[in-house]
């Protein structure tokens, strides 16, 4: 019986009811783990800034799936269509880096970390005849001063 | 859904449809719906998560000076804002399991006013940009960053606060149709709560990528 | 796999039959209401179903037009019958048409709608009311797209490469935004169809005794929910940058068209496992049937469902060996395309083992069967072929390409469709075909694909790149072969197309032509609305269970 | 016998160190495929036949395959496959790890031509002039969209990207003229992206090269008495192709036979023009030569009067090399020096 199996386990996982207190605390580590990420984020840190910033992130998430979102008390399917969302976010990222990291520096794109080129356009700076792209508009500007 | 199969007179619940064996069927369905869906938003803003990666992991410097061109206060203000807004869904959920209508409504509510807010100071900061000239590609005319990638930063930013804003506004109308119910029907309880539970998990997800746009674009 | 024991309860009474022994006391689907409104407002899966069936073939025959313009075309080495421009818009649309209105609703939306609940022994989808939104938001798509197509079309190819799409003057952006809504539709359908299988199943029908049609509907669900966002965000950032420029693939300012690439290959290379999976699928159901056995190696096929709808996912980067990604990802996405080819070929062989011992009936489905067999292998391992890393150099993007997923498509898919449409139609219609022209135009599709895409092989062997409009004169004799090998298909597409239809209207009553012992075969051909009369059937048997009832057990050998 | 092999699996001439890897890994894939469908299709065949139905509602054995028989299934596809990966990439990685010496040329995607340049200085539009037995590394790159260099009988095939380079490196084998294909739709006149690679004997590219970087038309006089090689018109003509890249005339006239500001230079000569004043004239010597140098006095309708005039910036040699370029882009020797090309009509 397949059937009453999987959606039964899933309605008795679903019964408890916790009391209010429990997302409470939740919600005053959230606002907690917000002011770490702000401070440790202002202080700039060089290398691992972001790196923190993304673990701090991920377990405010985790915290907001499995306590807000109650994946805690499900099991079976919920908890596999997220966890292999996740994964697969994870993955087209990691490939995708990992192709820019490992890339003939030339056809990376040009004034970027990896690559030698010069950069076609490196924001607008009208002095140096640069426009950050904004020809139009400057020209107009330009036009109607006159 | 045809509701041939209703038996009437019981503890109110949900309407039984009738293609499906039992309620219990029918609640499991709904739930596992829900995720799958959200599995599938989590996997829209994959995209721009990639695009994101990408471009900060081969410009990190001009993405540092873009992400400190943010207004940080605004921004915390915001993910408060947000995760307070979260946590009133929440107890939206846990009074409609307790069968309180009223508190279902006020909860609710109180997101909604928390997501207008939200939306608001949102506006704020776009207004900000438009007139420093923090904006995408070709329109960039900030000269405060000169370094390559800057505009990037800024179609990143404008591309997926744009489409958290979105989601902002369709977790709203779904929350909006549940407040209402609560306020004027009050059927909700132990054994009928799901449409709260799923507008609620929507909102969540709203949430869960507020927390983690928050410091990718104003804390690297 | 060791039979259960649950094999046991031999020649088992299913309840659900009893009451297509007489047939017309009861109502079917089909007859139960005839209004237009009736159709257009239904919710049963199975009407659903007819519905999509309709459009899908209107599209596929809007789509087989521009392949035939195509072909002509090429048969002269200059202009044939357009100019360039004209060209290019009919090859971009022939890909939209057929990938994102044809292939990718084709076998889940029709036969998936109609049979999954059958074979689950559910009375209907889980959500049987967004069923019927995801057919309207394909609609709504498919008018976008074509309305795009009509003000003018678009020639960017379907890959909507940047910085071309970018660019172009072509209408590009109600094309774009149709397939985004399109993905909608299919992405209900993928949620739909897995959360029935998780919760539908009749009692008695586990894991491993849900056909493994239903399987492979699971397998490409998932693929449908979890890729098809990626392209939405991608077509709408595509969108944004045709038409205001917003930035994010900008080469000027940085940016990566090669990260294009990757975003659309995440979607697109899965999307190929959209097309195929079903296609594999009802070809386990037809080879069942026909040959009268249980699947050889059922969990083996169960499984490399699953498995080719997982790595396929990260086999993507095979599209862009020559794109200027870096040479350690052709590696990696290299040995990934590899295991694809072994989960393919533990189907083949399992299709094949499958007939070992059996007791083979060649009707038209399997006739298909036969076609498909030999297309999936080669057009298989052509695809492991271009997947080797410096074999793809020569031909990527040639001619070769065309061929081998056309094999695929086409060979497999196409197939699938044409068996699955042959093998239901009395489930659906309770009516049947004429079996000589059901052979005849079978042999001539076979015949007729194997002229148009062999000749298309050996022109990308030659080094004839693909969407060329005009080409050099060597190229000429096999593109002519292949134009002529064209017009048979489509002949066979005509001559079914005709006895189909005139068995629709004039065909033999029929319930259960095949003898079959599939799941869905359980209940009346057509079947009543709520899918069973009575009580609901039991599932003692997994399906396709083809054992001699007096010898109990059934013979249980070893290979 | 691999020639026999070519000509059944219609590859065309092997020109390439590259070629002769991926060709054997070529006959090993396809033989296999076709060995495996064959074999398959043979089975299968055997198997319906053997095993046909006897009647209407017969029953069958149930036979389940055993771990070794699925353990099979899976290990032996599995090492053919991963020994084909094994082989390809290995290849794959020789071809994108050009050796240190190799000599470099710069390759430039447009819509739709190829521009060739070598960093000591000539450049070409499509023709490519390598020597044979040397490696060469092209560095390639895109000035609109994406285009991707092919050149079949090389096997090569690289993307030009757009704002960046992407490279690729070969050997040719042999002298000889090959065809170059782009592979990436880039739009209008995507199949006409054609272009070649001449390939030179080592000591023939040397004198090529010498007489390219003897530049100026002056010396082209003595150029041509001790060069042998190339008949005068040709050798002219390949000077007015070098001249109307660097006098800009490509800014204005197309060679690919589109029309943009100016009439496109494809199959010009000897065409008869209608003029804006409702006269016809046939485009000759004298009407190329007097178009250069008094571009107002016969404009062809359709057109606007905007070209300068080139009198005292190009000197009568090179005029005429240009007349001479000009006339070599008759419709029907387009690819005049092409071992095999089409010979089609452009769309007027």
């Amino acid at each position: 019986m397949a059937i009453a199996n999987e959606s039964h386990q899933e309605e008795h996982n679903m019964q408890e009811h916790h009391g209010a207190g429990r997302y409470v605390v939740i919600w005053v580590v959230l606002l907690v783990l917000t002011l770490v990420t702000v401070f440790t984020g202002r202080m700039h840190l060089p290398d691992f800034g972001l790196l923190l910033a993304l673990v701090i992130a991920s377990v405010k998430g985790t915290l907001v799936a499995l306590y807000f979102m109650h994946l805690s008390e499900h099991r079976g399917a919920n908890r596999l269509v997220f966890g292999v969302s996740i994964v697969f976010v994870v993955l087209l990222i990691g490939f995708t880096l990992m192709d820019f990291g490992t890339r003939f520096r030339l056809a990376n794109p040009p004034g970027s970390q990896y690559s030698d080129l010069q950069a076609v356009d490196i924001g607008a700076n009208p002095a140096e005849g640069r426009t950050g792209g904004h020809q139009q508009q400057i020209k107009q500007q330009h036009e109607t001063h006159e | 859904m045809s509701s041939a199969h209703v038996t009437p007179g019981t503890v109110p619940g949900p309407k039984l449809a009738a293609h499906f064996a039992s309620l219990e069927v029918q609640k499991h369905a709904a739930r596992l719906g829900m995720w799958l869906f959200l599995a599938t938003e989590i996997l829209l803003f994959a995209g721009l998560f990639a695009c994101y990666a990408s471009y900060r992991f081969l410009f990190p410097e001009a993405w540092a000076a873009s992400s400190r061109s943010l207004d940080l206060t605004m921004g915390t203000i915001n993910t408060v804002v947000l995760i307070t807004s979260s946590f009133t869904a929440a107890m939206a959920v846990h009074y409609a399991k307790e069968g309180k209508n009223k508190m279902v409504g006020h909860m609710f509510v109180l997101t909604l006013l928390m997501a207008i807010g939200f939306l608001v100071i949102k506006f704020f900061e776009y207004k900000h940009k438009f007139h420093i000239g923090t904006l995408p590609g070709r329109y960039y005319f900030y000269e405060g960053i000169q370094l390559p990638g800057a505009p990037l930063y800024f179609t990143v930013y404008f591309a997926s606060t744009a489409l958290h804003a979105l989601h902002v506004v369709i977790g709203m109308t779904v929350l909006a149709f549940s407040t209402v119910r609560a306020y004027r029907v009050g059927d909700f309880n132990a054994n009928n709560y799901t449409a709260v539970e799923l507008g609620s998990m929507y909102w969540h997800l709203v949430d869960l990528v507020w927390i983690f746009l928050f410091p990718m674009l104003y804390l690297v | 796999m060791t039979p259960s024991s649950s094999i046991a309860a031999p020649g088992a009474v299913v309840p659900g039959h009893e009451a297509t022994d007489d047939h017309g006391h009861h109502p079917s689907y089909l007859t139960d209401g005839t209004t237009v409104k009736s159709w257009l407002l239904t919710v049963d899966h199975k009407r659903i179903g007819i519905m999509y069936m309709v459009w899908v073939l209107l599209f596929f025959l809007v789509g087989g037009i521009f392949a035939m313009l195509l072909r002509i075309e090429l048969l002269t080495p200059g202009p044939t019958i357009m100019d360039a421009m004209t060209y290019n818009r009919v090859f971009t649309l022939h890909g939209i048409v057929m990938i994102f209105l044809f292939m990718i609703p084709a076998i889940p939306s029709i036969f998936g709608n109609f049979l999954l609940p059958l074979m689950l022994g559910a009375k209907d989808v889980a959500f049987p009311r967004l069923n019927l939104l995801s057919l309207y938001v394909y609609l709504a798509g498919a008018g976008f797209a074509l309305w795009g197509m009509l003000n003018g079309g678009l020639d960017t190819g379907w890959t909507f490469y940047t910085p071309y799409s970018a660019h172009t003057t072509t209408t590009v952006a109600p094309v774009l935004f149709g397939a985004f809504i399109i993905g909608f539709s299919s992405i209900l359908t993928g949620m739909n169809f897995i959360v029935t299988t998780h919760t539908m199943r009749a009692p008695g029908i586990t894991w491993f005794k849900m056909p493994l049609m239903v399987w492979a509907l699971y397998a490409t669900s998932c693929i449908q929910v979890l890729a098809t966002p990626v392209i939405g965000l991608l077509l709408l950032l595509v969108t944004a940058e045709n038409l205001f420029s917003l930035g994010m693939f900008d080469v000027a300012r940085g940016g990566d068209p090669v990260l294009f690439q990757h975003l659309f290959w995440f979607y697109s290379h899965p999307a190929v496992y959209i097309m195929v999976l079903p296609a594999f699928g009802v070809m386990s159901e037809i080879v069942a049937t026909f040959s009268r056995k249980n699947i050889f190696g059922y969990r083996a096929v169960a499984y490399s469902s699953v498995g080719i709808a997982f790595v396929g996912f990260f086999a993507w980067g095979h599209h862009m060996f020559v794109s200027g990604q870096s040479t350690f990802n052709a590696g990696v996405f290299g040995v990934l395309s590899m295991l694809v080819g072994v989960f393919t070929a533990i189907k083949v062989f399992n299709w094949v083992g499958t007939v070992y011992k059996g007791a083979v009936e060649f009707s038209t489905p399997f006739a298909y069967f036969c076609g498909f067999l030999f297309f999936t292998v080669f057009g298989g391992m052509t695809g492991i072929a271009v997947a080797t890393v410096s074999l793809d150099v020569p031909w990527h993007d040639t001619y070769f390409v065309v061929a081998h997923f056309h094999f695929i498509m086409v060979g497999a898919t196409i197939m699938a469709f044409l068996a699955a449409l042959h093998y239901w139609f009395p489930k659906m219609f309770g009516k049947m075909y004429h079996e000589g022209w059901g052979l005849v135009s079978a042999a001539l599709i076979i015949l007729g694909f194997n002229a148009t895409f062999i000749p298309q092989f050996l022109l990308g062997n030659a080094g004839m790149p693909r969407r060329y409009y005009e080409y050099p004169e060597r190229f000429q004799a096999l593109n002519v072969a292949s134009t002529a090998g064209a017009s048979l298909l489509a002949f066979g597409f005509i001559i079914i197309a005709v006895y189909l239809t005139y068995a629709l209207i004039y065909g033999e009553r029929v319930d259960n032509p095949w003898n079959s012992k599939g799941y869905e075969w359980l209940t009346a051909s057509p079947p009543p609305t709520h899918n069973f009369i009575g009580p609901q059937p039991t599932y003692p048997e997994e399906p396709h269970f083809y054992v001699d009832p007096n010898t109990g057990k059934g013979e249980v050998s070893d290979v | 016998m691999s020639d026999l092999a070519n000509q059944f699996l219609f590859l065309p001439e092997r020109a390439s160190t590259f070629a002769e890897r991926v060709d054997f890994l070529h006959y090993f894939v396809v033989g296999t495929t076709m060995v495996m469908s064959a074999g398959v299709g043979l089975a299968a065949l055997f198997m319906f036949f053997r095993y046909r139905r006897r009647e209407a509602h017969q029953t069958t054995e149930y036979v389940v395959p055993d771990l070794k028989t699925e353990f099979l299934f899976v290990s032996v596809p599995l090492v053919f496959f991963l020994a084909w990966f094994a082989i390809g990439f290995r290849d794959f990685t020789w071809y994108t790890t050009p050796p240190k010496d190799s000599m470099d040329v710069y390759v430039m995607g447009k819509q739709w031509m190829w521009k060739f340049s070598y960093p000591e200085g000539p450049n070409g539009v499509n023709v490519l002039h390598v020597p044979a037995h040397r490696p060469v590394r092209l560095l390639i790159t895109s000035r609109d969209v994406i285009h991707s260099f092919y050149v079949p009988s090389f096997r090569i095939k690289m993307d030009a990207l757009p704002g960046r380079y992407t490279q690729a490196w070969f050997e040719a084998t042999k002298p000889g003229t090959y065809q170059v294909l782009c592979t990436e739709y880039c739009g209008l006149s995507h199949s006409k992206m054609l272009a070649e690679v001449v390939v030179l004997a080592p000591e023939d590219y040397e004198n090529w090269l010498k007489e390219q970087q003897r530049g100026r038309l002056q010396d082209r006089q003595d150029a041509l008495a001790d060069t042998s090689l190339v008949p005068p018109a040709a050798r002219m003509s390949e000077q007015g192709q070098k001249l109307v890249g660097s006098q800009g005339c490509l800014g204005c006239h197309s060679v690919d036979g589109s029309k943009h500001i100016g009439p496109t230079f494809l199959g010009m000569y000897e065409r008869t023009e209608k003029l804006q004043d409702g006269q016809d004239i046939r485009v000759d010597e004298a009407y190329i030569t007097q178009s250069m140098m008094d571009p107002g006095a016969h404009i062809v309708a359709g057109y606007q009067n905007v070209m300068p005039t080139y009198q005292g910036k190009l000197q009568g040699p090179e005029s005429a090399a240009i007349v001479e370029y000009i006339k070599s882009l008759r419709t029907a020797n387009v690819r005049e020096s092409a071992s095999e090309g089409p010979a089609y009509d452009p769309i007027q």
